[in-house]
């Protein structure tokens, strides 16, 4: 499902920034919203160089006023446009919760189907650069055990691009989530995989089907987002090993792709879980519970998770790596399933 | 603008309707719940705040407001839905929680949505005035002269939403209108404990923009004051803050005991009762007979009598239809 | 751990009031704010009397101002008060988690320790008395994933006492659940379990300490809050269908005790878990992960969950009915459980 | 109360040690992170936000505080940790991660508590202020005559958390004393832009408490109304809103690229550095002289060198450490 290798280069930021302007030009109703989404471009660079394309009215830089503007966001919905709008920090979503969680997530299903709100919510999660723990949560759970949102999690820039699309022609909210570590930014420890090919043009993927972003016999990864990253560089070891870990992409965490997660482990017979955001009553168990549910049977070892410990992440370098996942650690956790 | 006669009997003809419905409300909501009053028992369950008394506010503002302007409502709601022209059978049936009401009985009384005449209302405090900011912004991007009115209390004015917006709002110089409701009560507690200045009106200016109080509960006083501001926010000068006070005749919901407040409160009201006063401006003026009047009343109980039967004839929605509409089909 | 039978009787309510009359006789520390928590005596009655005891210096009505007040609640107890402050419903908590989530929870931690904040927040949840989407929820689960706070949900008027004076005495950050159909409210249909045996004295209830509300034999249901009696029934029903069933009831999502659940997945080699919170991303996946974690072969059968299937809460009552877990759901699925 | 030559030169000598701290801190900041920036390398890494030209504000406002009184700041901080007399070496050490800092390194630069001075400051914009509001109330429950300040920016002002929160002291009376550092930006977003009226000072009209602007980045001015203000709160007369101007000379953090201000604006601020000025306005009235001057200089270079020193040599916690103090032991 990707551009072929020789394809033009872009960093995740730049394929969303270009997915957000193809779709800008092609729909006068789309417009963008957010703090520091014009002159500075969106501080993780997710609207850069919209502001000059498109100027101020489709372009708005906001107060720090998220209930305001992220409210405002349904009404214009509500009224025929089509709002990208950004929350800077994913953290920050305690001081608009109620727009998103009861209103957002809520009026289409409370209206009986009558009220569309395509709104692209756009968001960035994630930690690793000490960041401390206001500002690098991942947090996506809580929005996927929201009835009523899509959200998206892209791992490469070929997704992110595709993905954008289909969150901006969704008639329904979707809640779209970029790790900071992906975006390719220029002031970031740059990830190899935060630049990658992406065809110039316009192209969708599909929200609910997971990728399989390596193929493997003896354990599968599920993950997400950054973590994809993470899992691929644990498999690359294993493969020295001589164990074949097969690194499943949600992408999307709703709709959620059980049947690949399942079909991924009645072939490998082994589950492991990475996820960035906290251990319990998350993404991570709901996967395990998943496969408990429907292939109870296929599971030659207990399903293991590596994710944040239930701790707020700690600001200094050597907690925070500790309580991380990496790829040494699901490497060590894989190797023990497999040893039994 | 004064109120002419046409327009006159026009709110008088609402505030009649809308009393009718909640006096016919009170009735319908402890069907069931008798001898021993249950909330989840009853053709109407759940919660059920009812808005007579309030009428004025509700009358006054939405008489100058197109098909077309976006209204958001509180919790309290009725009075605006009906004022706004919301289907008033599809109202009942969702209400009585029908597969014909505005959300096939997925929204309840709470969380009214017609789209025809862009109403919606939320349970939760203050939720209505960022989205009437958005519509308002669309109306504006869309080159419009559209409006869009936000209805809340004057609880509702302690939240940080009404800041947010309000702010939002004027930087941006769009087409809103902010109404505050003020009844005096939140629940059991009285604003002069919540609010610490006595009018919410004078908080428009921490935005720069217009802010008026109504201090009695007279629909032709609203109806003056609603005008300069809708046509304010039309030509696209901004918007603007209304206080209107009004008087709650019923408890905070319906089953209330009320012990917070002396019961002589709500007989003193009514002796100031805003559809007698109307009533009897219009006698004095000649505008209005006692034979029209009883004609008003009748057609006004024919057609909450209309709406409420047909909540009651409809049906259910099945079960499990509650598994749908999470989601439109995607666009 | 039971009160004897013959004890006298209270209802939820009147045991958590009860609970915080007497800390604030013992303590004057404590104090209560919150929205009609005064006069009203709470919403659903969780502060009746207090306000003639204590003075409305002690037990304070706030403006609708959660976040200030919740806010103010971490402010006091640094300063030295205990608070115990309510949101009135959980469904409230998107105009405030950010005072709750990245601050009640994570100062202690991100003080070093330093800092502590024995904070109670209180608050109503649940649905069953078509209250619709905005006022039926559950929700704990997303509180459970919060590191720093811990999470109680009771079930009993027994328990609610002992686990409220525990929550009060506790010096970190509790959040303290409460079904508003358990709290035995002359408005709401009674549940015959709303009012029990409550002891006149001060007793604590540990943190972390599973209940076995019945014990059995053939299946384990995990559980909480106003789904243990749903469970109890079910229970009922399947004795008399030849199946036993044990209801474990978790008391507090944080901690969480592991243990119990793996013990009795051990005895019974069957897990269900009934949720009344949404089904996917919450409660109910952490359980059934923990189990596949930590005793998968113990189970003979799928783990299943009973659970709010991910949609808003409807307001009709066949729709509501349709979607809460209910004893026939729960026994009908154990019966397909244990058919195999 | 107009500053004294002893104030002064205390105030004076704060302002020298806080630009002396965030000047180091701009250095400390690039070590590890050239050729090539990256926020997470370097013996500080993760976002940092600098105070340097915004002294007066912070030194001029806890000029009139006790240990006993409880402070909050926002995301920038160091100026006001420095002023309410934070523990310098501990605030050092925690900003490099180290064991030995305030939070143990868990909190890092924009989460310092110095529970020893009832200092606190969070990431979130706007959040300190709610529980300002709580420690005024504690306050005042206990009968203590401390009082609260939080202080935020002008940014932080369109916050719903400011409006609730002055709301809310206002109707308590509590001793709180609300700051708003006004110094034009919010990262890239002008107040011009972002909020709707001139004066935050005004706002203060909404809850009917005092409301003060001081419209120059001058130590002498911040001074002088802040002692009336806090005054107001130890006598018991309720909560007052501040607003100071003053002058961001970094970027919103380091790193920041700052293409959306003129080059010109930060020279043409340091013309009157309100350093300079104090220090110009004291040897004009004969209070200091330029040795001792340069004796206040090299003793703030030295606090400053020493609390950079300790924190380089102190310890990095152990990285299981990240484990502990979720929960401090039930008490
Ligand atoms: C955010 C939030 N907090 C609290 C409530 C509970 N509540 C419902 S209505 C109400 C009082 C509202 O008072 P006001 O805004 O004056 O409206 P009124 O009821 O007087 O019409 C309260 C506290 C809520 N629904 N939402
Ligand atoms: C609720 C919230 N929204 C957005 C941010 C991101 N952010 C951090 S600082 C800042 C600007 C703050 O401006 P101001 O309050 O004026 O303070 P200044 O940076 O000028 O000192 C923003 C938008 C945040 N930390 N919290
Ligand atoms: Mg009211
Ligand atoms: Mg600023």
């Amino acid at each position: 499902m990707a551009a072929p290798a020789s394809a033009r280069q872009l960093t995740t930021a730049r394929a969303i920034s270009e997915a957000i302007a193809s779709e800008m030009k092609r729909d006068p109703r789309v417009f963008v919203m957010g703090e520091d989404v014009g002159k500075y471009g969106g501080i993780f660079g997710a609207t850069q160089d919209l502001l000059s394309q498109f100027g101020p009215d489709r372009v708005r830089d906001t107060p720090i006023s998220e209930t305001a503007f992220i409210g405002a966001a349904i009404g214009a919905a509500a009224e025929g446009m089509r709002p990208i709008v950004e929350l800077m920090f994913v953290d920050f979503f305690g001081v608009c919760m109620d727009q998103i969680y009861n209103h957002l997530a809520k009026n289409t299903y409370m209206s009986g189907g009558h009220l569309r709100l395509p709104v692209t919510l756009i968001t960035a999660y994630g930690g690793g650069y000490n960041d401390a723990a206001q500002h690098s949560q991942s947090l996506y759970s809580i929005f996927a055990h929201t009835p009523g949102l899509k959200v998206v999690v892209p791992s490469t820039p070929y997704d992110a691009k595709g993905l954008m699309i289909q969150a901006i022609r969704d008639d329904n909210p979707v809640m779209y989530f970029m790790h900071k570590g992906i975006m390719g930014l220029g002031w970031m420890t740059m990830l190899e995989a935060a630049a990658g090919p992406v065809p110039e043009e316009e192209y969708t993927i599909p929200f609910g089907v997971a990728d399989i972003k390596r193929e493997g016999t003896d354990v599968t990864i599920v993950t997400v987002g950054m973590m994809v990253h993470r899992s691929l560089e644990a498999a690359k070891q294993l493969a020295d090993a001589g164990i074949s870990a097969e690194v499943l992409d949600l992408r999307t965490l709703v709709p959620l792709d059980r049947e690949a997660i399942v079909n991924s482990v009645k072939k490998t017979h082994r589950l492991i879980v990475v996820d960035e955001d906290y251990r319990s009553y998350g993404m991570s168990g709901e996967v395990i519970a998943t496969v408990a549910e429907n292939a109870l049977d296929y599971l030659d070892t207990p399903a293991r998770r590596i994710a944040e410990p239930d701790v707020p992440i700690p600001y200094s370098r050597p907690m925070e790596q500790f309580v991380l996942p990496n790829a040494e650690k699901i490497a060590a956790a894989v190797r023990e399933m497999v040893a039994g | 603008m004064p109120l002419d006669q046409q327009t006159a009997l026009s709110l008088y003809r609402q505030m009649v309707t809308i009393r009718g419905f909640e006096e016919t409300m009170v009735q319908v909501y402890t069907e069931g719940k008798t001898p021993v009053f249950d909330i989840g028992s009853g053709p109407v369950p759940g919660e059920m705040h009812l808005a007579a008394g309030q009428e004025p506010v509700a009358v006054g503002v939405c008489a100058h407001l197109r098909p077309t302007d976006f209204v958001t409502g509180p919790h309290r709601a009725h009075h605006f839905a009906i004022a706004k022209g919301v289907d008033l059978k599809k109202m009942a049936a969702e209400i009585f929680g029908k597969e014909t009401g505005l959300g096939k009985g997925k929204g309840g009384h709470m969380h009214l949505f017609d789209t025809a005449v862009k109403f919606s209302c939320s349970g939760i405090v203050g939720a209505g005035m960022p989205p009437a900011v958005g519509a308002g912004l669309a109306a504006k991007m869309q080159g419009r002269d559209d409006v869009a009115v936000a209805f809340f209390g004057e609880g509702a004015a302690n939240q940080g939403a009404f800041h947010e917006s309000l702010n939002l709002a004027a930087v941006w110089k769009l087409p809103v209108v902010f109404v505050c409701e003020d009844n005096s009560w939140a629940i059991s507690v009285p604003k002069t404990t919540a609010t610490a200045i006595p009018s919410n009106a004078d908080r428009a200016q921490a935005y720069g923009i217009p802010g008026v109080a109504v201090h009695e509960n007279d629909v032709a006083a609203v109806y003056e004051v609603a005008s300069e501001a809708v046509a304010h926010a039309r030509r696209g000068e901004g918007p603007s803050l209304l206080e209107i006070h009004t008087e709650r005749y019923l408890g905070h919901f319906q089953g209330d005991p009320e012990v917070y407040r002396d019961p002589q409160e709500v007989p003193h009201f009514k002796e100031h009762d805003p559809i007698n006063r109307l009533r009897d401006q219009m006698k004095a003026q000649g505008w209005l007979t006692d034979e029209q009047d009883a004609e008003i009343r009748r057609a006004a109980r024919a057609t909450v009598d209309e709406a409420i039967a047909f909540a009651r004839e409809s049906p259910y929605p099945a079960p499990e239809e509650a598994l749908e509409d999470v989601f439109v089909a995607v666009g």
